[in-house]
């Protein structure tokens, strides 16, 4: 039972960590533009199909995709802000880049169902079904591989944001539009990288999930829920505390999945949404932000 | 003196809506405060707004320093030595006011000028010393708005447009602002300055503009309008009465 | 509880944001029917100090008492009932709804019958036309709030307050922006509604208006009150000039 | 159907702007409601169909009063989790809801043959739809209607003017959430085989916000409207492109024109009585004179 | 009641082709197996053609795409009974979307012959014209193994079971099928999990399994999580003697999905290439030329409809929608045994079929039929290789 628990304590955090990744960019899209990113989900499949198209392809490791899907959604993300969220009326903005982004991701879907069928792809390496052995747990390499590209995404990223030029002006661009003009910020085009950079993370979230798990063109629904619960637990907009959600929440679905069972599992992610917000509005870890958007 | 703004005939307005400025013609020189009165909704800030390049006019010509700027980025004009002071509250709430006056000299790359700026931003705003590591956004409304002076001050500008920059200040920090102005006119900067606390303004002012619905109607040495019956019981108020 | 004349009163309220102590133990005891001013530094935690007595914050500490009733932690709502109205600082109106609509929501009571009534109720549209006429901004009634400038959004969001028939009126800086004519038109309509029997309490920094309007004075610095009195002894108290005037 | 659900959503988002893509959620419950009343209690299916509508809204009520504490995007997410929790809990508890098997419902009208029991159906939903216009018509009159439009402009605001605000959105969610149990219900004496996974869909769900922004949600009919061309396009989407995915590409792409160019909804285009600001051009004299008045 | 679709009949119309109406998945969930089922159909419809059609008449196929939705996929068999006037209807993909649609046949009192519906629940609906078209429901799929299982010699006999499932009624009917009478045994169930849909993360399941370890592991599986469960197990070094799941290693990108684990994986199938029941070397062919890939399971699940209501119709000599006709067939196919490319099939009075599916294992990474003897192509390998 202890081994067991271990077990899933192990798992739960290797997976939190992916879970880290994968809500980065959703927090980022929030924190700094207040867009709810719907299509996240969605773009992560589309670069996890693309990295099959380059595995099966070109018989690359499906990592060595990452410096042509990585720029490629950059560009993607930039142009999806500048052509369509900039259009947006900013009074509702929140709700309206809901629906607009629901809109992009039955697109992908459908684009994705037409070029690669409805059928299951993946993404298998041989070095992904081997695992580590530590004090009788296994860590299987693909989630410890996750793990780390999660870890050092999530860390240069928030270098980005925090310490950058460009971070100082994503922000004040966010915060105050005319202001951020006014001291010689080129506003459109800093909201365009800031969407290109949020899209980057999903092509390399993408590329993890096309390594650890099948996918087919519907996938991502299930993701939304996950997601956004965890970035709701972390405070909506804070990329730390989405991450510290996911670990948390990774830990916990690991925990329950081991002692009780997968429904409940899943059921957490719900239950810690409600909990947190009976009791702290704002997310665990949330700024005073969260409440009023 | 030689004129360094001017908004010559200038029609604007926003969106597909009615004209706001209809025909406005302005002209401020080195080392002059015009100051700008009139009803709430005459167009004032939207006459600033054109001029600092946030809103491309519909005709008419803007000129910065002799050059036709009309329909510059607000980006351009600053590296031309203009800078804006928007109405109402403008920090980035959500950074610290460290990081807001820093993104002040945004466009400055040598950081040993930088520094220097700041340390006398510093001195001109004791606040801003005094709060320099807290959220701008959780200052009280008149903090905010010195924060916002001081930012818009780390460029050392040439030409100065100023919304309402008095407006919620106690008093003290209001003499602190019309103080910084006098300073800057002396200093050379020109300055256009819109003010809702007209008598006090035109006080200092070298000439004022009476606007209303997008034109100016009145135009002349800021002390004779101050004086000017007329003008007085339409726009400045009577006097208080004790 | 005295039973003095006092409408409402506070006793040590305190609040603190962060490591901020926005106001400070506060007690302050308001002058029924009369106009009272309340100035303070930028910062002082004026603002703060409307906050948590309308209820749209929770103080750390301290009590609210509304005619020697307690009123600390009541909703807003129930505040807002029980005859207390307040304008913000930066203008507050509802923009997609036009002028009539604005004053309309105002709600007095919550009884069910009431609410399910017509909007159109003809007492009520009298009533809010009436409020209006006052703020002479009646012919504006069908417009949309956005589209009317700041001035006029000002003299709406005050029509709005008093259409809740409030026997308190919070102003925070009710002059703020706004071009002197109009000043002069809000400074005697608080007379007016004062000699009707309506308590005012007034934040501005434009001290003239506070001067010439009010009948009593407080003076906040550091989140407490340092000083009141009629206007003109405050403006002499050193302790005034020092932290506030600033000569 | 459609159009007595979208409708229905409008009472909750076309007054307070709380945009909710959950409502599927309520949708089910309805359906489930009624069918359990109907299979395991044995209970009419009238007297099903209205408990199980009380049911859902008193559990409206409850999950109201978590749900409204959060304003705009998280809101939504809360929305999306509402649903994905209710389809887990309905698969899930496997021995009272017969879980991914789904619920078999015996029809209320065995003696007629299929066509009639749709026209019976048909008048029910109409019946509805016009239960919940009227609904909306008299909300919009009211009082209670202007404190949600109030809410939509500025929450504290309205709170501060003494709209209790939490009550009245606690109580637009439950109203809503009424008229979207009453349609599930009948769906599910109607239609006869309940499969959580469809019952609980983010598409039905969003379907009811597509219709109603399409149509325009400020208006009594615009939902309806929005209804009327969206059923019939999505059918004819699948039609003429069949085959292949696209047609969710189609109904994605529609979307976000909708949301680009028609935020305001179909009728607000059409009724739009005037370009500018709604108040007269008044002449510089005038004006003078209205100030020194 | 003559308003009733077929009531009236007009002699003109028993002499134009027979219209055959079918609502299936293409798009949407179920869409890749909606497809093979399809192609099933035509392959069957086109062969009957060239042999001169039914009862001398063309068949002619309606196909309506349900999108996997159940709403659907019964009003399109409402319209195709009551505007198009088919004459006969074919079944859907997956017990999910029968149900429905079996629903509206029966009020229609159409015959319901269908290719995909094994859940056992599609069974207890009382309906009176249904029949699925293939060896055994849902729960008897592992028949045979179940047998080899328990006529192992004892010291070889698996003593423990884990058994993980997809909550979907015919990935759980299969795995409890399983269950049940290795329970009933005396093999001790260790692990008996369920997951939802939405899981795509097996580690935990696995480590769990791992935990109890189990002489075998029994999935009850659709595609994707068939592959997340073994390289889960496999992961966590769980060394089972012998691994079964439904539906996922039948289809062809299962071997590439899991690459070498895929050797001595165990699981049902109700069709193979290679069987040379009746008509079934001609199906493959004509499958491979009309489609130019191979037949899967699917095609050939809807080419048996096909063949059984062929069959049906020819010997009660009617093809009319009538109430009588459709009777008439109903009753045929329920007394009658028929001869189908998975063999020959009889129902029940449910419309069970009563014979099973055979037993597939991926021996040195071909599959192979090694279960029932009678149709074995290799030996089955017991206990498994590690992976
Ligand atoms: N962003 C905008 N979009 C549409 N209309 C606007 C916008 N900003 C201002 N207006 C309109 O333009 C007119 C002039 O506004 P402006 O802000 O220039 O007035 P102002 O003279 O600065 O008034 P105040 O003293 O109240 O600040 C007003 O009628 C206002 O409603
Ligand atoms: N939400 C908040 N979070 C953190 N700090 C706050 C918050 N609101 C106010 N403060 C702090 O509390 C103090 C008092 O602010 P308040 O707005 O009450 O001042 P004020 O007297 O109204 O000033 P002003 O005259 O400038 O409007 C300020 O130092 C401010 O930074
Ligand atoms: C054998 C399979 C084709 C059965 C199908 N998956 C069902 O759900 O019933
Ligand atoms: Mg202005
Ligand atoms: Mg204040």
């Amino acid at each position: 039972m202890v081994s067991l628990l271990l077990q899933g304590l192990a798992l739960g955090v290797l997976t939190g960590g992916l879970y880290a990744l994968l809500a980065s960019g959703l927090s980022l899209y929030f924190g700094v533009m207040r867009v709810v990113m719907v299509a996240h989900p969605a773009f992560l499949f589309l670069g996890a199909y693309l990295t099959y198209t380059v595995h099966t392809v070109f018989g690359l490791d499906p990592f060595l995709a990452l410096p042509v899907t990585v720029p490629l959604f950059f560009v993607l993300g930039v142009a999806v802000q500048r052509l369509l969220i900039a259009r947006l009326a900013p009074e509702n903005l929140a709700m309206m880049s809901v629906l607009l982004t629901f809109g992009i991701a039955l697109t992908i879907e459908g684009l994705l169902g037409t070029f690669y069928t409805g059928s299951y792809k993946s993404v298998s390496m041989e070095y992904a079904t081997r695992s580590l052995t530590v004090a009788g747990v296994h860590l299987p390499y693909d989630k410890i591989i996750a793990f780390w590209v999660a870890a050092i995404t999530l860390v240069v990223l928030f270098a980005v944001l925090v310490k950058s030029r460009f971070g100082q002006s994503l922000r004040a661009t966010i915060q105050h539009r005319e202001a951020a003009r006014l001291v010689g910020i080129h506003t459109e085009r800093v909201a365009g990288y800031g969407f290109g950079v949020g899209l980057a993370t999903a092509a390399v979230g993408g590329t993890v999930l096309a390594l650890i798990t099948p996918f087919f063109p519907a996938s991502h629904w299930v993701w939304i829920g996950k997601l956004m619960a965890i970035i709701v637990v972390g405070g909506l907009g804070s990329v730390i505390g989405a991450a510290l959600a996911a670990v948390l929440l990774g830990v916990v679905e690991g925990l329950v999945l081991v002692t009780v069972d997968a429904t409940w599992a899943t059921m957490m992610f719900y239950v810690f949404l409600f909990l947190a917000l009976l009791v702290r509005p704002q997310g665990f870890f949330g700024g005073r932000l969260a409440h009023r958007f | 003196m030689n004129t360094v703004l001017s908004l010559e005939d200038v029609e604007a307005g926003y969106g597909r809506a009615a004209l706001v400025l209809r025909g406005l013609t302005v002209t401020v020189r080195a080392g002059e405060v015009v100051c700008l009165v009139g009803p709430n909704g005459a167009g004032k800030s939207t006459a600033l707004k054109v001029a600092s390049g946030l809103l491309t006019p519909r005709s008419g010509r803007v000129l910065l320093a002799g050059q036709d700027v009309t329909g510059l980025s607000p980006q351009r004009l600053l590296g031309l030595g203009l800078s804006h002071v928007l109405q109402g509250h403008s920090v980035f709430r959500e950074m610290t006011v460290a990081e807001n006056v820093r993104l002040g000299g945004f466009t400055v790359r040598d950081q040993a000028r930088l520094n220097a700026r700041i340390e006398t931003v510093k001195e001109l705003f004791p606040v801003v010393a005094e709060r320099w590591g807290s959220m701008a956004g959780l200052l009280s409304g008149g903090q905010q708005k010195q924060v916002e002076f001081a930012r818009a001050l780390m460029l050392e500008p040439k030409v100065v447009l100023l919304d309402e920059p008095s407006m919620g200040l106690d008093p003290r920090n209001t003499q602190v602002v019309f103080d910084q102005i006098d300073l800057m006119r002396r200093t050379g900067v020109a300055v256009l300055l819109v003010e809702q606390n007209a008598r006090r303004a035109l006080e200092m002012a070298d000439v004022g503009c009476v606007l209303d619905l997008g034109r100016v109607h009145i135009t002349g040495p800021a002390r004779e309008l101050a004086a000017d019956p007329r003008l007085g019981k339409l726009y400045l108020g009577g006097a208080p009465a004790t | 509880m005295s039973d003095t004349a006092s409408s409402l009163r506070t006793e040590g309220l305190s609040k603190s944001f962060g490591g901020v102590l926005a106001v400070d133990g506060a007690t302050v005891e308001l002058r029924d029917g009369k106009i009272n001013g309340l100035i303070g530094p930028n910062g002082s935690g004026k603002t703060t100090f409307f906050n948590l007595i309308t209820g749209m914050i929770k103080p750390d500490a301290g009590r609210v008492l509304y005619r020697g009733r307690d009123i600390t932690r009541h909703s807003p709502h129930r505040i807002a009932h029980a005859g207390l109205g307040r304008t913000f600082q930066l203008c507050r109106i509802f923009p997609r709804l036009t002028v009539l609509e604005n004053m309309l929501v105002a709600v007095r009571r919550t009884r069910l019958r009431e609410l399910l009534a017509g909007l159109r109720d003809k007492g009520e549209v009298e009533r809010a036309r009436h409020w209006l006429r006052r703020m002479g901004i009646e012919h504006l009634e069908d417009a949309e709030a956005r589209d009317l400038s700041y001035g006029q959004q000002k003299l709406l969001e005050l029509a709005a307050v008093l259409m809740a028939e409030p026997e308190l009126v919070l102003l925070d800086e009710p002059a703020g922006g706004v071009n002197p004519a109009l000043i002069d038109r809000i400074v005697s309509l608080v007379r007016d509604l004062n000699a009707e029997g309506r308590t005012f309490l007034v934040v501005e920094h434009n001290m003239d208006m506070v001067m010439g309007m009010c009948d009593h004075v407080i003076v906040f610095d550091r989140g407490a009150p340092i000083a009141e009195g009629p206007p003109s002894a405050v403006r002499e108290d050193p302790k005034v000039l020092e932290a506030y005037l600033g000569v | 159907m459609y159009a007595a659900m979208a409708t229905s959503w409008n009472l909750l988002g076309g007054f307070t702007g709380y945009v909710s893509l959950g409502h599927s959620a309520f949708f089910g419950l309805g359906a489930y409601g009624t069918g359990l009343l109907v299979v395991r209690a044995g209970v009419p299916w009238v007297v099903a169909l209205l408990a199980s509508a009380l049911l859902v809204t008193v559990f409206a009520v409850v999950v109201g009063i978590a749900a409204v504490r959060v304003r705009g995007a998280s809101f939504v997410i809360v929305s999306i989790a509402l649903v994905s929790m209710m389809n887990l809990v309905v698969q899930g508890w496997r021995s009272l809801t017969g879980g991914s098997t789904g619920l078999q419902v015996p029809s209320p009208f065995p003696d007629l043959h299929r066509g009639q029991t749709h026209m019976v159906f048909f008048y029910l939903f109409l019946a509805l739809l016009a239960l919940a216009l009227a609904s909306w018509w008299y909300v919009s009159r009211s009082r209670f209607g202007a404190g949600l439009r109030a809410i939509r402009e500025d929450e504290d605001k309205a709170e501060s003017l003494g709209v209790p605000t939490a009550a009245y959105k606690v109580t637009a969610f439950a109203l809503s959430a009424l008229f979207v149990a009453l349609a599930g219900g009948l769906y599910a004496v109607w239609f006869g085989s309940l499969d959580p996974i469809f019952v609980f869909s983010i598409l039905i769900g969003s379907y009811m916000v597509l219709m109603s922004l399409l149509g325009g949600v400020r208006h009594l009919f615009g939902p309806l409207l929005g209804a009327l061309i969206v059923a019939p396009a999505g059918e004819y989407f699948l039609i003429a492109l069949g085959e292949t995915q696209i047609h969710l590409t189609a109904t994605g792409l529609v979307l976000v024109l909708v949301v680009l160019f028609m935020p305001d909804g179909i009728l607000a285009r059409l009724t739009r009585r005037r370009a500018g600001p709604s108040i007269p051009d008044e002449t510089a004299e005038q004006r003078l004179q209205g100030v020194a008045q | 009641k003559t308003d009733e679709p077929g009531g009236a009949q007009t002699p003109g119309r028993q002499t134009g082709p027979v219209k055959i109406g079918i609502s299936l998945p293409l798009t949407g969930d179920f869409s890749e197996p909606g497809k093979g089922i399809q192609e099933g159909y035509q392959v069957w419809a086109d062969q009957v053609n060239a042999k001169g059609g039914l009862l001398g008449r063309k068949v002619e196929l309606i196909f309506r795409d349900d999108a996997s939705d159940p709403n659907r996929v019964s009003s399109d068999y409402e319209s195709l009974i009551t505007q198009d006037k088919v004459n006969l209807v074919f079944g859907p993909f997956s017990s999910r979307l029968v149900i429905p649609a079996a629903k509206v046949a029966e009020s229609y009192n159409m015959v319901f012959v269908e290719p995909a519906g094994a859940a056992k629940e599609v069974f207890e609906q009382g309906f009176k014209r249904l029949f699925y078209a293939a060896p055994a429901i849902a729960s008897d799929h592992y028949n045979y193994l179940a047998d080899y299982i328990l006529k192992l010699p004892a010291d070889q006999k698996p003593k423990t079971a884990a058994y993980a499932s997809l909550d979907d009624p015919f990935a759980q009917g299969t795995a409890y099928g399983l269950r049940d009478k290795l329970a009933a045994a005396g093999i001790k169930t260790v692990v008996d999990e369920v997951y939802p849909p939405e899981t795509t993360d097996f580690a935990p399941i696995a480590a769990k399994i791992a935990a109890a370890k189990p002489d075998i592991v029994v999935g009850g599986t659709q595609f994707e999580d068939s592959v997340g469960l073994v390289r889960a197990l496999q992961e966590l070094k769980v060394q089972p003697k012998l691994a079964a799941f439904s539906t996922g290693p039948t289809l062809a990108e299962f071997p590439a999905a899991v690459k070498g684990a895929v050797e001595h994986i165990i699981s049902p199938v109700g069709w193979s290439a290679t069987a040379t029941f009746t008509g079934n070397q001609e199906m493959v062919k004509r499958y491979k030329e009309m489609f130019g890939g191979e037949a899967n399971e699917d095609a050939a699940n809807g080419y048996t409809v096909g063949q059984i209501v062929e069959a049906a119709v020819t010997a009660v000599k009617c093809v009319d929608p009538t109430k009588e006709c459709q009777d008439k067939l109903a009753d045929h196919i329920r007394q009658g045994t028929f001869d189908t490319v998975v063999g020959p099939l009889s129902f029940d009075d449910q419309g069970r079929p009563e014979q099973a599916h055979m037993i597939q294992q991926y021996v040195d990474g071909k599959v192979q039929i090694v279960l029932p003897e009678s149709a074995k192509t290799a030996d089955i390998v017991y206990p498994k290789k590690e992976w």
